[in-house]
């Protein structure tokens, strides 16, 4: 019962395609798959929207959202009949195609990157060898998308957005793809499943998950920095500062291309927040051994929640960096840290078991940690600010 | 399977012709892309995921970026007043189709003696790895010593200098 | 240590993430028209007129009780000039009895009105008063705001429902008014009345 | 399965591409982009050989290719940089007026 339960969608794919003829299966398999994924992460986005737009007034202590159906829970269906019933504007000296193309271009790259997704036990659409190599590439692909937006609008402040969005995506894909070869170096693979099954068992009852280790633990940290960048998400959200860029690159967009791009920064986000689930928090095991019967795809879409939550937790926190303050953080901070993990990363890998190596990995690493932001603080780069005209 | 090929032939050589062709300098990158994504795609066609994602990455993600930046830094993007191609394009064109023709006509000459399909390999990236690491260490060393050495360069090169040193 | 202030932040977050489902302190929203506010004492949101329903007869005759005597100084006085009086050709007892012009048209667009209560401090006769109603959402664009006298006049009694204390300052003035009218006159009477006695008894 | 002989002749037919842009084409940086073409069309050159070659387990193009990937990506970095340098300094990135050699 618990196996059926763990594997239903798996067997519910294999009954329906068992009506095809067998030269069909395959093809319609994976179509199924795909059908699937594109229901239900949109799905998933239109009740984070709401979700964070109540998040967000209960952090400002006010309501939220409470109008539209039981608490609220239909706005985001109000808000799509509300953009999709919206007249598309494209301004007269925009370049229509680019124009047109931007979104949906954006909004297929993203929707690639979950076909290497281990969603649950089996549940992967494409198992490649090269996975994580496919999501960056597909990930890589985005900026260009985003470029194509702020550069067809023919607006200085949609290019003054697509240009820091790209500046900002280029600077902090090197800690995320850096972060992420910790992971690699320790599995030995860059196929998603093999990851997660490198992350299987329970040690005193806890997951020998790699966030649990003084590397993956630093490591988990650097990428989640990194993705709340490369998803333009706040405290690093300067490419759409409203108070400065109006909406930055999709200031021109009105109607359903806008509401393309809301969906595929939230679908970065989903993407983005499954592979560090898969690389740094065992996927879709379970977090204790004696929650194994738990169905292994609601551990996945929980932990995808769970720091779904904190990227509204920080978006409700962290005021806005400057642009400066972006590219200092990323190369004179995050990337040290990060090559600085690589080698903690070897470190541990040839050190054998024992506990001498817990000891000094995390002491390397709490030490330059501390040592960097002592050195940054002493030089009063960072810490308070001060103002010159208040108080 | 031909007739994949075929499909992704013609994008490739439509994405690089259009790159050459068209006015407008930022459609030449993004038609350049294209060309790259085409050139991806045959690679996943003939079996090399590997560095068929490598191109993807390197090309789509890094190079087409800085391409076109370099385009917005120098203001490329205006068409210009006097043409886009030179006087002396005649001579290139000659040239190209020189250069086209000797090779597709060693192509088609050595068509008997090339060699036939084979079994696909079933390479891993384990492979590629390990291989990177052992029989092809010198050149990857070599590789990551260009590579900051052109990376220091393109720093410099490119870096604003101060007004204290003119 | 780095990162310190962003932890303090989180956690200062969390805690009004929380706190706001059980602390009815830290959410002070009022959901509009299902609760509401009752309204303050010193609201004031558009003028009306007043009229005294005490005079005549406890019958709510708002024509015969209104205070206003057409004197137009609101009319004048108005910035916005959204006061709009035609004063009657023949006159009527006022409250006082005293026979007096009343207006045969008195129109306020409040669309036009700014709120700011110039009319009711220039009125000698405590004729015009503001209202805390502030719920005026009609269909008609250009008629829908433009109340003539009827739908101005409001009696006394409402007035003292939203401003008691106000109310019961203007009514103590007023009675007094009147009382020293009614001294004035019974004075004025009598010493009429002595006059004509005096008249009378010189002529007898 | 493609023969080997359609993959040269797209290789070479994008080579020559890229090499009529180069030759043709006045702003440095098209001239770039057309010597990057010429690039991947050695690439798909390499990789073709490398899937039709007696023995690809070796990786002998594959590895070719990589490392000529990480060499275009190299190259490209530092001619942007000295074509945005060079426009700095000229205020242009026609190759036409380039044609001092003096600062």
């Amino acid at each position: 019962m618990i196996e059926t339960l763990d594997q239903i969608f798996v067997l519910l794919r294999h009954w329906l395609v068992s009506y095809l003829p067998a030269a069909w299966q395959p093809l319609v398999g994976v179509l199924l798959s795909v059908a699937a994924i594109v229901c239900l992460f949109p799905a998933l986005f239109a009740l984070t929207t709401v979700f964070e737009r109540k998040g967000l007034a209960r952090i400002q202590n006010r309501l939220g959202p409470n109008r539209v159906g039981p608490f609220g829970l239909l706005q985001p269906i109000a808000d799509g009949i509300k953009s999709l019933t919206k007249e598309d504007i494209v301004p007269l000296s925009a370049d229509a195609a680019v124009h047109f193309l931007a979104p949906v271009l954006l909004v297929v790259a993203v929707f690639m990157g979950f076909a290497v997704l281990p969603m649950g036990r089996n549940m992967v659409l494409v198992d490649m060898d090269a996975g994580l190599l496919f999501y960056f590439a597909m990930s890589a692909s985005t900026e260009l998308s985003v470029f194509m937006a702020g550069w067809s609008s023919r607006n200085k402040y949609s290019l003054l957005g697509a240009m820091r969005a790209v500046a900002q995506m280029i600077s902090y894909e090197v800690p995320l793809l850096l972060s992420s070869v910790v992971v690699v170096m320790m599995t030995g693979s860059l196929s998603l499943t093999k990851i997660v099954a490198a992350q299987s068992g329970f040690t005193w009852g806890l997951p020998h998950w790699f966030i649990f280790t003084p590397w993956g633990c630093a490591g988990f940290v650097m990428y989640a920095i990194a993705t709340t960048a490369e998803t333009n998400r706040s405290p690093f959200d300067l490419p759409e500062g409203e108070s400065e860029l109006v909406a930055g690159y999709h200031t021109e967009y009105s109607g359903f291309k806008f509401a393309l791009f809301f969906l595929g920064e939230y679908l970065a986000m989903f993407s983005i927040s499954g592979l560090g689930t898969t690389l740094f928090l065992g996927g879709w095991s379970a977090p204790f051994s004696f929650l194994t019967w738990v169905p292994s795809w609601i551990w996945f879409f929980s932990k995808l929640m769970l720091s779904i939550f904190v990227f509204i937790w920080m978006r409700g926190t962290l005021p806005r960096l400057r642009q400066d303050q972006l590219m200092n953080f990323a190369w004179k901070f995050v990337l040290p840290m990060c090559l600085l993990n690589m080698m903690v990363a070897a470190l541990w890998r040839f050190m054998g078991d024992g506990w001498l190596r817990w000891v000094i990995c995390s002491a390397i690493l709490i030490g330059a940690y501390a040592a960097m932001g002592w050195g940054e603080m002493r030089r009063g780069r960072i810490g308070p600010r001060s103002y010159r005209y208040a108080e | 399977m031909s007739f994949v090929f075929y499909i992704l032939a013609a994008l490739t050589v439509a994405g690089g012709l259009a790159a050459m062709l068209l006015k407008n300098t930022v459609h030449c990158a993004l038609a350049l892309t294209v060309a790259f994504a085409g050139q991806a795609l045959l690679f996943l066609n003939l079996d090399a995921q590997f560095a068929g994602f490598a191109q993807i990455l390197v090309y789509i993600g890094a190079v087409a970026i800085l391409v076109v930046f370099a385009i917005l830094l120098t203001r490329g993007s205006e068409t210009p007043r006097d043409g886009v191609f030179s006087g002396t394009w005649l001579v290139g064109l000659v040239i190209a189709a020189g250069v086209f023709a000797v090779l597709g006509w060693a192509v088609i000459q050595s068509i008997p003696v090339l060699p036939h399909e084979t079994a696909v390999p079933a390479v891993t990236v384990l492979q590629i790895g390990n291989a990177l690491v052992s029989r092809y260490v010198l050149p990857l060393e070599i590789v990551a010593v260009l590579l900051t050495a052109a990376m220091i360069g393109a720093v410099i090169v490119a870096m604003h200098e101060k007004e204290g040193q003119k | 240590m780095l990162g310190e202030g962003i932890l303090k932040g989180l956690a200062e977050t969390a805690k009004n993430f929380f706190g706001s489902y059980y602390s009815t302190e830290r959410l002070t929203t009022i959901e509009y028209p299902e609760q509401r506010i009752a309204p303050f004492e010193s609201a004031r949101v558009f003028p009306f007129l007043v009229y005294d329903s005490k005079n005549t007869g406890g019958s709510a005759d708002w024509e015969a009780g209104m205070r206003c005597v057409a004197c137009q100084i609101c009319e004048k006085e108005c910035p916005p000039k959204c006061i709009f009086i035609e004063k009657s050709t023949d006159k009527k007892p006022d409250a006082l009895g005293k026979p007096q012009f009343y207006p045969a048209k008195f129109d306020i667009d409040i669309s036009v009105c700014m709120s700011c209560q110039i009319c009711v401090e220039v009125c000698p006769f405590e004729a015009i008063k503001m209202d805390t109603e502030f719920e005026l959402s009609t269909t008609d664009r250009f008629g829908g705001l433009l109340l003539d006298r009827q739908q101005l006049a409001k009696s006394n009694e409402y007035y003292h429902q939203i401003h008691p204390a106000e109310a019961d300052a203007v009514d103590a003035k007023l009675e007094a008014e009147k009382v020293k009218a009614d001294a004035k006159a019974r004075s004025a009477a009598d010493a009429a009345a002595a006059k004509a006695a005096a008249i009378a008894g010189e002529g007898a | 399965m493609t023969p080997l002989a359609s993959y040269l002749l797209v290789a070479a037919l994008l080579f020559s591409i890229g090499l009529a842009g180069a030759l043709t084409r006045r702003n440095a940086i098209l001239v770039l982009i057309g010597i990057e073409l010429m690039l991947n069309a050695a690439n798909l050159n390499l990789i073709a050989f490398w899937r039709y070659g007696p023995h690809p387990e070796l990786l002998t193009g594959m590895m070719f290719a990589i490392f000529s990937i990480a060499v275009a990506a190299a190259e490209a970095a530092v001619g942007l940089g000295l074509v945005i340098q060079i426009h700095r300094h000229a205020h242009t990135t026609d190759l036409n007026q380039m044609n001092r050699m003096k600062g």
